[in-house]
This record gives C-alpha cells, sequence and structure tokens, in this order.
C-alpha cells in the first residue's frame, strides 16, 4: 500500500483529465454535424477551461481568488452565449428546417 | 535725373494694357483708339525729352565721356548672396536711343493702326480694343527690355516681349495659320531662351552678379559710373570665369554663346529664323513695330549691351564675337538669297529684315578696338537706328498696299504707282534708304557696317558687300513688281486700290522723312561703346565701291522686273536647285518639322505617353490585380463552413503550440 | 491651449462641418462654406501679418506660435504646433484654394456631404501644416487623405471608381513607408535625457538620429511622402485621380495635397535626416529629375484636358522635390514659391477645365476649338493659366522656377567645379529644359482649345462665366499675379526657415563638400 | 497522504468526467448526448467541491446544469422530432477529427508533463482559509485591489445584451 500512502493529489492528476474533457469537445465539434451537438462540444471545451483556471487557482495559489472569479464569470458568460447561440440555432431552423452545419454556408465570401 | 520721367515711361503704357485690356470692352472702337494713341504719343513725347536731357543737356558727360546713369534700381527679387534680380532704369547711349526708337515707331503703328484695322466701309475689326492694348503691352515690355539695368531684368522683359509678339501674331485667332505661327513664334524662341537662361546662370556663377555695370567693372568697388574697364584689367570674377575650362571652352565663352542664342532666337538667326517670315501672319502694323524695327533687334542689343563683356573673352582668346559674326554673315546671305524668291511681300520683307538684323550683328562681330576704336559697335546701333526706320516704313506701306488690295501676293498688285501715290513714294524711300543709295540713312549706316567688316578682315567685307548688292536687287525686285507692270483690270463690285486714310499715310510721310534724313545725325557723337565721340568721316573708297555694288544691283532689277519680261523665267532656268531651294527657305521648316514631330513628338513624347501607361501604370495595376486575382484564389478558405474553421485553427494551434514547446524543451 | 491662434485653423474647420450639419438648404450650406473660407482666409492673413510683426520684433526661434498639449502620454505624443515662413505660406496657399473651392463647387450634387467631406479633408491639410508634433502630422496627413476616396468616388467623373481606389491605395502605400520611417525616426531620436520625442523641433535642435538608421528612414520618409508630392514612378495616381475628381477636389488636390508632398519631404525627410540626404540625394534627384522632364513629355501628347494638366503637375511637383534636394537656401525657397505658385495655377486650370467641362461636356482638346469666341472670360483665364505656367514674368511661376533654377545651378556648378560630381549640374540642365516643353504644351491647348475655328457648332450656344466662377477665378488670378509681381515679399517670409539657425546648423552637417 | 476516501473519490470523478466527455460526443441521439453534458457537468462541479470551492461548485450546478442543460434540453426539442437519429458518421471524418483529437492531447500533455514545474501537489491549506461566502460576495462588489465590481458590471450588461440579442433573433418576423 506504498503507492496508496505516498498519493498525493497533485495538479496533473486534475489538468489531464480536463485536457481529456476538452480534446473530447475539439472532437465533438470537428466531426458533428448538428449544431446542438456542437454546441454541446463547445460546453464541454469551455468547461474544461473552467477547471484549469480553478486548478491552478488552488494549486498555484490558494490565497487568491481570481481563478476562481474567472471561472464565475466564464460561467456567466457561457450562458449568456449558450442563450444566444440557441436563439440563432432556433432562428437557422425556421429557415432552413435544419440544423446541420453542412447546410447553413450561406455567409460564405 | 528725377525718376518720375523715366518712371512714367514705362508705367504709362503698362497703364494703358490694364486700362483697354480690362475695361476695352466697355469703350468704343474709336476711343479705344483714340486712348492708345494718345497714351503713347505722350509716353514719346517723355522718352524724346529723357533722350533730349541725356545726350544734349550735358549733366551726363563727364570728361567727355558720355556715362551710364542708373535712375532708379528697386530690388526684385533676392536670390543668392549678391545675385538680385533688381527692376531699375538704367540710362546709356544705347537705351536712351532704343527709347527713341520704340517709342516713335510704336506711336506710328498706333496711328497708323486707327486706319488699317478697318474695312473700306469703317467697321472695325473685332478685338480692336485687345488690339491695342497688346500693343501697349508689347511697348511696356520692350521698353522694360532697353532699360535694363542687370541681365535678369532683361530676361524678364524678353520673355515678356515674347508673349506680347505672340498674343499681337495671333490677333487673328480664329485662323489657324496664325494660331500656329504664333506657337511657332514662342516655341522657337523660347528654345533659344533656354540657351540665354543657362548663359545667364553659367555668367552669373562666374561673376557673382547680374548687374551690367558691376559687370563690366570691379564688383568690389562697386562704383556705379565707371562705365567700362580694359580688358586688362578684368575683374577677378570675370577671369575665374575665363579661366574655368568647361567642355572645351571656358565658361565665359560658354556663357557668351548661350546667351548670344538667346539673342539669336529672338533676332531669327539662322538657324532659329522660321518662326519670322509665318509671324507675318499677325497684322501688318505689328509686323512693322515688333518683327521689323524693335523686338527683333533685341539679340543685337543684347549683344551690345554685353559687349565689353565680348570683347573682355575675346581678349582672352575666346571665340564668341567670332561666332556672332559667323552666323551673322551666313545669315544675312541666307536670307537676302530666300528673299529673292518669295511672292509674299511681307515674306520678302521677313527676310530682308532678317538679313539686315544680320548685318548689325556682323557688325558687332568684326568690331574690334584696334578697328577705328570699336566702330562697328557705333555702326550696328546706327544701322539699327536707321533700319528701324526704313524698315518700319516699309512695313506700313506694305501695310497700306495690303489693305488696299485685300492679298499679301504681289502678283495680285502690280502697277500701283499711280493709284496709291503716296504709298509709292514712301515705299520707294524705304527701297532707296534699304538700298543704301546717297544721301538716303541706309547709305551711311550701311557704310559704317562695311568699313568695320573691312578694317576686320577682308573676306567679311567682301562677302557683306555681296550681301548688300543683293539686299538692292530684291528691294527693287520687289518695287518694281508692285508699282510698276502692268495693273490688273478692277473688277466690277471691287474697290479700286487708292491711297489709304491720313491716319495710315502720315506715319507713312513721316516715317519717309525721318529715312531720308536720319543718315544725318551725328552718331558718332551720341553713340559709341565707351562714351567718347568717335570721329571718323565717311570711309568714301568703301563708300564708292558699295554704292557701285548698290546702283548695279538697282540696274539689273530694273533690266529684270520693270516690265513683265522673260529675264526672269531664264535665270528661275539657269540655276533651278538653286531657285527651288531659296524659295523653300532652303527647307529649314520641313527639317523643323521632322526634328518637332517626328523626333521629339513621335519618338520621345509619344513612347514616353506609352511607357507611362502601360509600364508604369500597369505595373501598379499589377500589383492591384495580382493581389485581387490572390484574394480570389485564397477566398475558399472563407467557406462559411465552421468546422473548416476549427480545422485551420486547431492546426494552427498544434504547431504552434508544439513548437514552442519543442522550442523551449529543447533548447532551455 | 485655445490662446494659440494656431489651433483656430482645425477649429474652424471643425466649426463649419457642425455648421454644415444644421444646415437646411443649398443658400445655406453656401454661406456656411463661404463665410468659413473667409474666415480663414482672414486668419491666416493675421497669422501671417503677426508673424512678420514678431519677427521683426527680433523673434528668431526657428517656429514661432508655439504650443504643446499632451495627447498620449505613454507614447510622448502631443499635439504640438508652431510656424515658421514655410507653413504659413502653405496656410495662405490653403485658404485661398478652398476659398476659390468653393466657388467653383456651386452647383454640386448632394451639397452638404460634399462639403462635409471637402472640410475634413481641409482640416487635414490644416492640421499637417500647423503640426511640429511627427505623429498628429501623420494623424492629419491621414484626415486629409482619406476623404479624397470617397470625394472622387462619389462625385467624380469618367472611370471614378477606378480611379478613386487607385489615388487612395497609392497614397495608403506611401503612408505606410511613411508610418515605418516616423515610428523609426521616434525610437532613434535619443535626446539628452534619454527619453524619445515625436517633436521636430527638439529632434532637430538635440535628437541626433544614428546614421545607419537614417540610411533607411530618409528613403522611407522621402518615399511615403514622396507618393503624395507625384514622385517618378509613383506619380500614376495623378492622372487618373485629377481626371475623374470633381472640380473643386482636383484643385484642392492639386493645388494643397500635393504641397504635402513636398512640405513633408523637407520639414520631416531633409530636416531630420541631414546626412542621409545629403548622401543618398543622389537618387531622388535622378528620380525628380525625370519626373519634371517625363511629366512635361507626357503631357504633350494628352489630348484630355485634365491629364494634361495632371502630367504637367507631375512636372511641376517634381521640380520642388527637385529643388528640395540641392539643399541649399535659394533652390528650397525656390521649392516652396514653386509650391505656391503651382498650387495657385493649378487649382486655376482645374477650376476652369471644370468650368469650360460644365459647359461642353467633354475635355477632349479634339472635340473643342475656338472657346475664345464663346467665352471669352473664361479663356482669358485660361491663357493666363497657361503664361503662368509656362514661367511668364509677371505671373507667379517665372519666380518660383528662376529661384530654383538660380539656386540649383549655383549649387551644381560649385559642386562640378570643385570635382563633386556633375549631377547636380546635369540635372538642372536638364530641368531647365523643361520650360520649353511647358511651353510646347501649353500652347497646344491653347491653340487646340481656345484659338482656331470653332469645331462644335452646338458650343456656340454656350455661355460665359457666371459671377461665382468669376470670383473663384479673379481670387486665384490676383494671387498668381501677386507672388508674380512682389516676390521679395513672399521669398522673404519663406527664406527665414532655410537661413535660419537651426536651417544652418543642419547645413553646417550636410555641406561636407562644399 | 490522503485519506482513502478521497482517493477513491477523486478516481471515480476523474473517470465519470473522462467517460461521459465521451459518450456525450459520441453518442447519436441527441438528448443523450445533452444528458451525459449533464453528467460531465456534475463531474466537474465534483471537482470544484473536491478543492474547496463550494461556491463555485454551486454555481455550476445552478447554472450549468440547472440553467443551460435545460435550455439545450429546450432547444432539442424545438428543432429536432423526438426519436431522430442524427446521421451516421462518415468514418473517414471520424478518423480525422480523433487524430486531431489525439494530437492536441498529444501536444498538451506533453507541454504538461515537460514542464514539471508547475505540476505541484495540491498545497495545505494551512491558517489560510478557502474563500467565505462573506469573502466572494464583498470581492464582488468592491473596486479595490482584488475587487470585481467592473467585470461584474460588465457582465449584468452583457446579460442584458444576450436577453435583448436572444429576443431579437430568435422573434418571429
Amino acid at each position: 500500500m506504498d503507492f496508496l500512502n505516498n498519493f498525493q493529489l497533485n495538479s496533473l492528476m486534475f489538468l489531464i483529465p480536463s485536457l481529456f474533457m476538452f480534446c473530447c469537445g475539439v472532437y465533438g465539434f470537428l466531426t458533428r454535424r448538428n449544431m446542438i451537438a456542437m454546441l454541446i462540444s463547445l460546453e464541454l471545451m469551455l468547461n474544461a477551461v473552467d477547471m484549469n483556471f480553478v486548478v491552478f487557482n488552488r494549486f498555484l495559489c490558494p490565497a487568491q481568488m481570481d481563478g476562481m472569479f474567472f471561472t464565475l464569470f466564464a460561467i456567466a458568460i457561457a450562458a449568456a452565449e449558450t442563450a444566444v447561440a440557441i436563439a440563432i440555432i432556433i432562428n437557422a431552423y425556421r429557415i432552413a428546417k435544419d440544423i446541420d452545419v453542412k447546410d447553413l454556408t450561406k455567409m460564405k465570401f | 535725373m528725377e525718376a518720375t520721367l523715366p518712371l512714367l515711361i514705362l508705367v504709362l503704357p503698362l497703364l494703358m494694357f490694364l486700362f483697354l485690356g480690362l475695361f476695352g470692352k466697355f469703350m468704343s472702337h474709336k476711343w479705344a483708339g483714340i486712348i492708345g494713341t494718345a497714351g503713347m504719343g505722350v509716353t514719346m513725347i517723355l522718352a524724346y525729352y529723357t533722350a533730349y536731357l541725356y545726350f544734349f543737356s550735358g549733366n551726363f558727360v563727364e570728361d567727355g565721356t558720355r556715362v551710364q546713369y542708373i535712375v532708379f534700381n528697386q530690388d526684385w527679387l533676392s536670390l543668392w548672396g549678391n545675385l538680385v534680380i533688381k527692376l531699375g532704369f538704367l540710362l546709356d547711349p544705347i537705351s536712351a536711343l532704343m527709347l527713341v526708337v520704340i517709342t516713335t515707331i510704336s506711336f506710328m503703328v498706333h496711328l497708323y493702326s486707327n486706319g488699317y484695322m478697318r474695312d473700306h466701309h469703317g467697321v472695325w475689326e473685332t478685338g480692336f480694343q485687345r488690339f491695342y492694348a497688346f500693343l501697349s503691352l508689347f511697348s511696356f515690355s520692350m521698353l522694360g527690355l532697353v532699360v535694363a539695368t542687370n541681365i535678369f531684368q532683361m530676361y524678364i522683359f524678353w520673355e515678356l516681349v515674347g508673349a506680347s509678339s505672340y498674343l499681337l501674331i495671333g490677333f487673328y485667332y480664329t485662323k489657324p495659320s496664325a494660331v500656329s505661327a504664333s506657337k511657332k513664334a514662342f516655341i522657337v524662341t523660347r528654345f533659344a531662351d533656354l540657351g540665354f537662361l543657362i548663359g545667364i546662370l553659367i555668367l552669373s556663377f562666374t561673376t557673382g552678379t547680374f548687374d551690367f555695370m558691376s559687370l563690366t567693372s570691379t564688383p568690389l568697388a562697386g562704383v556705379e559710373n565707371t562705365y567700362i574697364v580694359d580688358a586688362a584689367t578684368a575683374t577677378t570674377a570675370l577671369e575665374t570665369g575665363a579661366g574655368q575650362m568647361f567642355l572645351g571652352g571656358s565658361l565665359m565663352t560658354w556663357a557668351l554663346v548661350l546667351i548670344f542664342m538667346g539673342g539669336m532666337g529672338k533676332s531669327a538667326m539662322m538657324p532659329l529664323h522660321i518662326w519670322l517670315p509665318d509671324a507675318m501672319e499677325g497684322p501688318t502694323p505689328v509686323s512693322a513695330l515688333i518683327h521689323a524695327a524693335t523686338m527683333v533687334v533685341a539679340g543685337v542689343y543684347l549683344v551690345a549691351r554685353l559687349f565689353p563683356l565680348f570683347m573682355i573673352n575675346d581678349d582672352l582668346g575666346g571665340a564668341a564675337l567670332d561666332i556672332v559674326t559667323v552666323v551673322g554673315a551666313l545669315t544675312a546671305f541666307y536670307a537676302a538669297v530666300v528673299a529673292c524668291t518669295q511672292l509674299d511681300i511681307k515674306r520678302v520683307l521677313a527676310f530682308s529684315t532678317i538679313s539686315q538684323i544680320a548685318f548689325m550683328m556682323v557688325s558687332l562681330g568684326v568690331s574690334r578696338p584696334e578697328v577705328h576704336d570699336n566702330l562697328g559697335y557705333m555702326a550696328s546701333m546706327f544701322h539699327l537706328f536707321t533700319h528701324a526706320m526704313f524698315k518700319a516704313l516699309l512695313f506700313l506701306g506694305a501695310g497700306a498696299l495690303i489693305h488696299a488690295v485685300g492679298s499679301n501676293d504681289y502678283t495680285a498688285m502690280h502697277g500701283l504707282r499711280k493709284r496709291m501715290p503716296i504709298t509709292h513714294i514712301t515705299f520707294l524711300v524705304g527701297c532707296l534708304a534699304i538700298a543704301g543709295i546717297i544721301p538716303f540713312s541706309g547709305f551711311f549706316s550701311k557704310d559704317e557696317i562695311l568699313t568695320a567688316c573691312f578694317g576686320n578682315s577682308i573676306i567679311a567685307y567682301v562677302w557683306m558687300s555681296m550681301v548688300a548688292g543683293l539686299t538692292a536687287f530684291y528691294m527693287f525686285r520687289l518695287y518694281y513688281l508692285i508699282f510698276w507692270w502692268k495693273e490688273h483690270k478692277v473688277h466690277e463690285g471691287h474697290h479700286a486700290p487708292k491711297d489709304q486714310p491720313w491716319t495710315m499715310t502720315l506715319p507713312l510721310v513721316i516715317l519717309a522723312i525721318v529715312a531720308t534724313f536720319a543718315g544725318f545725325v551725328p552718331f558718332g557723337d551720341l553713340v559709341t561703346w565707351n562714351g567718347h565721340p568717335h570721329h571718323g568721316g565717311i570711309n568714301w573708297m568703301i563708300a564708292s565701291i558699295s554704292l557701285c555694288v548698290a546702283l548695279l544691283a538697282i540696274g539689273l532689277a530694273t533690266i529684270m522686273y520693270r516690265k513683265e519680261n522673260p529675264l526672269p523665267e531664264r535665270m528661275r532656268h539657269l540655276f533651278p536647285n538653286l531657285w527651288t531651294w531659296a524659295r523653300n527657305r532652303f527647307y529649314f521648316d520641313e527639317l523643323y518639322m521632322f526634328i518637332t514631330h517626328k523626333i521629339i513628338f513621335n519618338s520621345i513624347c509619344k513612347p514616353i505617353a506609352w511607357f507611362d501607361r502601360h509600364v508604369i501604370d500597369g505595373t501598379m495595376d499589377a500589383f492591384a490585380s495580382v493581389t485581387n486575382k490572390a484574394s480570389y484564389a485564397i477566398r475558399g478558405l472563407q467557406s462559411g463552413n465552421v468546422q473548416s474553421y476549427v480545422w485551420v485553427y486547431l492546426i494552427g494551434a498544434i504547431v504552434l503550440g508544439g513548437g514552442t514547446v519543442a522550442v523551449i524543451f529543447l533548447f532551455f | 491651449m485655445l490662446s494659440n491662434i494656431l489651433i483656430y485653423f482645425v477649429i474652424v474647420p471643425i466649426l463649419m462641418l457642425g455648421g454644415l450639419a444644421l444646415c437646411r438648404n443649398i443658400k445655406q450650406i453656401r454661406a456656411v462654406a463661404v463665410a468659413g473660407s473667409l474666415v480663414l482666409i482672414g486668419l491666416s492673413v493675421y497669422l501671417l501679418v503677426e508673424y512678420i510683426a514678431q519677427r521683426g520684433l527680433g523673434a528668431d526661434a526657428p517656429m514661432l506660435f508655439t504650443g504643446s498639449w499632451t495627447w498620449f502620454e505613454a507614447l510622448g505624443i502631443h499635439l504640438a504646433v508652431g510656424v515658421d515662413g514655410v507653413s504659413i505660406a502653405m496656410l495662405v496657399l490653403t485658404s485661398i484654394i478652398i476659398f476659390a473651392g468653393s466657388f467653383a463647387s456651386w452647383k454640386i450634387d448632394n451639397p452638404r456631404a460634399f462639403f462635409l467631406w471637402l472640410i475634413l479633408l481641409s482640416t487635414g491639410v490644416y492640421g499637417f501644416f500647423i503640426s511640429v508634433d511627427l505623429f498628429t502630422m501623420f494623424m492629419f496627413y491621414e484626415v486629409a487623405l482619406i476623404p479624397m476616396y470617397l470625394l472622387i468616388g462619389v462625385w467624380g467623373t469618367g472611370r471614378k471608381e477606378y480611379s478613386a481606389m487607385k489615388l487612395t491605395l497609392m497614397l495608403m502605400g506611401g503612408s505606410a513607408f511613411l508610418m515605418l520611417g516616423l515610428i523609426g525616426i521616434y525610437y532613434n531620436t535619443e535626446m539628452p535625457d534619454g527619453s524619445h520625442t515625436w517633436n521636430i523641433i527638439e529632434i532637430a535642435h538635440q535628437g541626433h538620429i544614428d546614421k545607419g538608421w537614417q540610411y533607411f528612414l530618409f528613403p522611407m520618409t522621402f518615399v511615403g511622402f514622396g507618393v503624395l508630392g507625384a514622385m517618378f514612378p509613383f506619380h500614376t495616381w495623378s492622372p487618373d485621380g485629377h481626371a475623374c475628381a470633381p472640380t473643386a477636389v482636383s484643385m484642392l488636390h492639386a493645388g494643397v495635397l500635393m504641397k504635402l508632398g513636398g512640405y513633408g519631404c523637407f520639414r520631416v525627410a531633409m530636416y531630420l535626416m541631414p546626412e542621409a540626404a545629403n548622401d543618398l540625394a543622389w537618387i531622388f534627384l535622378i528620380l525628380t529629375g525625370i519626373s519634371v522632364v517625363y511629366g512635361a513629355f507626357s503631357a504633350c501628347v494628352q489630348t484630355d484636358l485634365k491629364y494634361i494638366n495632371a502630367y504637367s503637375s507631375v512636372s511641376h511637383c517634381g521640380l520642388v522635390l527637385f529643388a528640395i534636394l540641392m539643399i541649399n537656401t535659394t533652390a528650397m525657397t525656390g521649392a516652396v514659391m514653386q509650391m505656391l505658385s503651382h498650387g495657385l495655377m493649378t487649382a486655376l486650370f482645374f477650376a476652369l477645365i471644370g468650368m469650360i467641362y460644365g459647359r461642353t461636356h467633354t475635355r477632349d482638346i479634339r472635340q473643342m476649338g475656338g472657346l475664345m469666341k464663346i467665352m471669352p472670360y473664361l479663356a482669358v483665364c485660361y491663357v493666363i493659366a497657361g503664361f503662368a505656367s509656362l514661367g511668364l514674368p509677371g505671373l507667379s511661376g517665372f519666380v518660383a522656377e528662376m529661384t530654383i533654377f538660380v539656386g540649383s545651378f549655383q549649387q551644381g556648378m560649385g559642386e562640378y567645379l570643385a570635382g563633386a560630381g556633375s549631377l547636380r549640374l546635369v540635372f538642372t540642365i536638364v530641368a531647365c529644359c523643361s520650360i520649353v516643353i511647358t511651353a510646347v504644351y501649353i500652347l497646344r491647348v491653347v491653340g487646340k482649345l481656345l484659338l482656331g475655328p470653332v469645331q462644335d457648332k452646338h458650343h456656340l450656344e454656350l455661355t460665359d462665366a457666371t459671377w461665382w466662377e468669376r470670383l473663384s477665378t479673379v481670387t486665384l488670378i490676383v494671387s498668381v499675379a501677386a507672388i508674380g509681381c512682389f516676390p521679395n515679399f513672399f521669398t522673404g517670409l519663406i527664406r527665414d526657415t532655410f537661413s535660419g539657425e537651426l536651417f544652418e546648423a543642419v547645413k553646417l552637417n550636410m555641406m561636407n563638400i562644399f | 497522504m490522503e485519506s482513502v476516501g478521497s482517493i477513491i473519490a477523486y478516481v471515480v470523478v476523474a473517470l465519470a468526467i473522462m467517460i461521459f466527455s465521451v459518450l456525450a460526443v459520441t453518442t447519436r441521439k441527441i438528448l443523450r448526448s445533452a444528458t451525459f453534458l449533464l453528467f460531465a457537468l456534475f463531474a466537474t462541479a465534483a471537482v470544484y467541491f473536491m478543492l474547496g470551492y463550494q461556491f463555485l461548485g454551486g454555481v455550476q450546478i445552478a447554472v450549468y446544469a440547472g440553467g443551460i442543460v435545460v435550455l439545450f434540453v429546450f432547444s432539442i426539442l424545438l428543432t429536432s422530432h423526438p426519436g431522430d437519429n442524427s446521421s451516421k458518421l462518415e468514418s473517414k471524418k471520424k478518423t480525422v477529427g480523433l487524430i486531431g483529437a489525439v494530437a492536441m492531447f498529444a501536444v498538451c500533455a506533453w507541454s504538461l508533463i515537460s514542464r514539471c514545474s508547475v505540476i505541484k501537489n495540491l498545497p495545505d491549506l494551512g491558517e489560510t482559509q478557502l474563500p467565505t461566502m462573506k469573502q466572494i460576495g464583498a470581492d464582488l462588489m468592491s473596486s479595490g485591489d482584488h475587487g470585481y465590481l467592473l467585470p461584474f458590471e460588465a457582465i449584468s450588461v452583457l446579460l442584458l445584451a444576450c436577453i435583448i440579442g436572444g429576443i431579437v433573433v430568435a422573434r418571429k418576423k
């Protein structure tokens, strides 16, 4: 049980899952075609980033709370962003009857 | 001397110009004519008075020397150190002489134009006021030119006379030939002025001054009244200028030759003479004033003005004076030959003018202190004076003929001696004067020129005597063709040619009287190169020879042209090529046409314009179109597909992030 | 800040902009434009008088009426103003041309927007001439450039979009060089206390730019300003731009804006980097020397009136830069005289061309002829402008050209005889030749356009100038004649700049060869 | 040394984060995807609790899990019919996406591991207390050092803008 006895939580242990989550988000964003699914992937990425803020705050300078506040605000902004994004998606759906990104390329050029 | 009087001489014509130019259209033709003539009359009287004071009051003679006197000299534009352009009034023998000549002829022309610028029914030419305004402008410029105290003032008025000449030649501006003639006159003289300008620049560089007096005296002494220095005590500035070699000549020689080039342009010396015959497109009074009596002698005046410099240059071994001589001699002969074959009466007179001016040039060119104490200089000025009178007379007479007949071509005239007696007599006086028949004025001045030539070299003398003979020949050819031969029939409904109204005949008569007696003016006492009176009577040996030559030539002309006969035709067939070439003025115009159109226009201007449009502009457009094409090419990246953007971003992030980490990892 | 008179040169146009916004009809718009430009003329004249008075009282600072207000502390950017004779001459020129331009655009479409942009442009021009802070100068420079795009693109004629784009892009390209150069100057100016400064006077006085950097920064700034000064081979915006621009814009652009180039070249490039200017002058001398002759030759074969005048501007503005590069008092004085002269006469030309075009609806000289008979007033004005352009004494062109030629020749010949190369001499003579070529193309136009028989019978019904057109042209002609008749007043004003203590110091730096 | 409980808790949470993330992006049913996202968010909240930021964890659950996911669910219901499967992904695209994600993971993980200095053990809090609600509230409203009044206000404006923007965008014309 040496391993257990010496077990210490270090920052890497939180950063790696968060990174994994982020990469899942990237994967999802790259492969999914449903816009809501893409948005979900986006939320995953954003969440991973939030987590990093908190982790760095906690591990590097626990006396301050800047990272935590960043996360706090990021959550608020994420909420706002999601709301607008979903409004846009619904609007796009009304127009195109579809929310597949492949079909929504009117804004190019 | 008070400055007001001379200042008025300059200002009055200028005011006339502004007044008639700005308000002319609000006044009647008649009044415009009267005001213009009266203004010029007052100017003439003032000029006479000034000249009288200068020559005869004795105030301007010191130790038996006539001094140069600066009446006023106002700074106009400061350039470089001492190089200040001043506007001033220099009174010396030649400027006083020119004042008289210019105002006299100008007044005559003003008076004459009152009659000339009307048709037979008394209807005024359109733009009559404008005509008088331009005449005043010209008088102003010409007066400013001759009284210049420095070479740059001279250049300023030089340009102004060019411009007023342009305006006057192009007076009938709806006539394309007049327009192109005026353009040609301006551009040719402008080209010559380029030489003049560069000459001034060199001269002012080497001497550090524009001022005539300083140029000819030690600048350091600053004495404004010393007249001239000997070549031996030439100023240091001049000597440096003379000593600096530049492209095979001293700077001094270059400067003088280039300045002379300006004179060549204005005085229509070969090969820059081509504008003068064409300038006859202007109204005849203008030809009389500008292209016979005053403006065209500006070149002679210029050389005379700078004569001390030319002389110093000659002493130092420069060739400037010799160039003047050669150019003058060639031009004199060329113009005389061409004059023998022309049909247009004004063109004959134009070539005759060129030839006579060349006489003056030669006279200046051969003038040396050792030859009768610079007799040539005096002779040249004398001839300038007499020539102005009799040539103006001839032109005004020609104007009267043209006005009466309605054509420039003398084949349309013939036998007018009975119909126009006054014109006939005065014209004959002019011809006799120019031919150099005693006692008419031309005899005296031409005799002195030939004496000066003789003193310099026998070749010059023979050559010029020959030209003098040719002069007599072609003038009498003209005379006979106009006034003798068989009269043309007057067609129904046409007016028979008759003498013109008094405004036109009076100037003729006055000028004829002057042309007859001007030779008796004691010129040697008044106008000499150094202000000392020059005493030397007529050289009877040379005088009689030239008289014989002139009489012979007149005799020949009488035989050939007194009546219609086949002799001229036969002569013509004797030298067919010569005749054709002379008739076509030795194809100078065609040569210039070739140079300007084919070479400059087609081979320089057009390629440059093409280059600009296609190469330079094309390069700029190419930049634009490359940018444009590139944008179109890469706009596919902006597909609108979010996922592809993310891909690009991701790859960029991986490469950048990975690269950064790798670099840090590997090197730090 | 408001106690400094110079500030009003920016404030008045801004007030005019506000006034325009309130206008309700074309009469009020005209009133604002005319009143404003009159105020500006008054201001410039007052400044001129005051300046001469102060100089007379012995003020010997290189710049008078200086003032400096912090704008952005962190980068040391100030709104720094100050004028010397050259700037005042330029301010007067600008005021006159704006005045004349307002009358020349009496009947423009959509006048409110037009005058808005025009006045914004003039704000930039005024600001540029009063600034002595490099950054502020650059900012005003850009303010002056941008409205040009809209003015040409919207109110122009012919290929206006193309020309507007070309003009703007090329000038912006110049600005890019210029900005690099200016920032480089800022960071390479070591003041005695180790700080940097944008202030021209301070840089010239105390700051010394490292010579190695000068070799880089001098071409940058010279080319940057040179593009606006229509230096060969960066001049091609000028013919197209001028040809397509509306009358007042052509006037202002050729008359004033191109002067920004020349002014900047000497005020920034030559003044601050004398050593590089001395060593690299030969490159630009060749280019500007080519400009002079090249523009003149090109003008000889054009058939569009505006093209002729635009190429003539290339030639004349080339002479400005050419004279600046001579680095001597006389030639540089001549350069400024040439700026004044060219500004006025080319504005006159463009005004007249606009008026003629407004009547005949063509600018092709082959389709017109004998206009002297139809519209004598305009024709006479055109002839006067032509004479000014070909350098007739009594009009401004002669004075400027002769000052330049005398100065350049003295410099060139001096260098040649001192064994320092014949480049300046040769190019001076080449430049002198332009007076002949100028005569050729001017008289060609006069002959074809104004004289001769009437080409087009429809033209016979055209009318002569209206009162506002007369006012516009008379203003310019009087100015041209005033410079031509009393040049010493103007050269005296300008010469201060080139013979003052500051310039002498700069010149000593340059004159190692002499 | 950590207690066994906390070790177990960590393992569970870490695994939950990874598993639910993978599931959220791989499942073909969109509603399930939202559900898995919800779980991943819960797991994240658990991390916050574990690290001692109770308030943040609460916010995470309330706003994210409670608010945002509900929004997702609504929009999914609005834009798709129940029982819809999203079309099967092309394997090529899947592979490429996978490669991208893995590359990203590799680079980031490598850079994390290679920079050992940032890997720290969980510091002992000792005397320093983790933020209390009171302190958070005070900081949010303070304008001094470590005060967040300005971003707070900015966020409020942003939210307002979002509300208006959402209405404008989604409104029926």
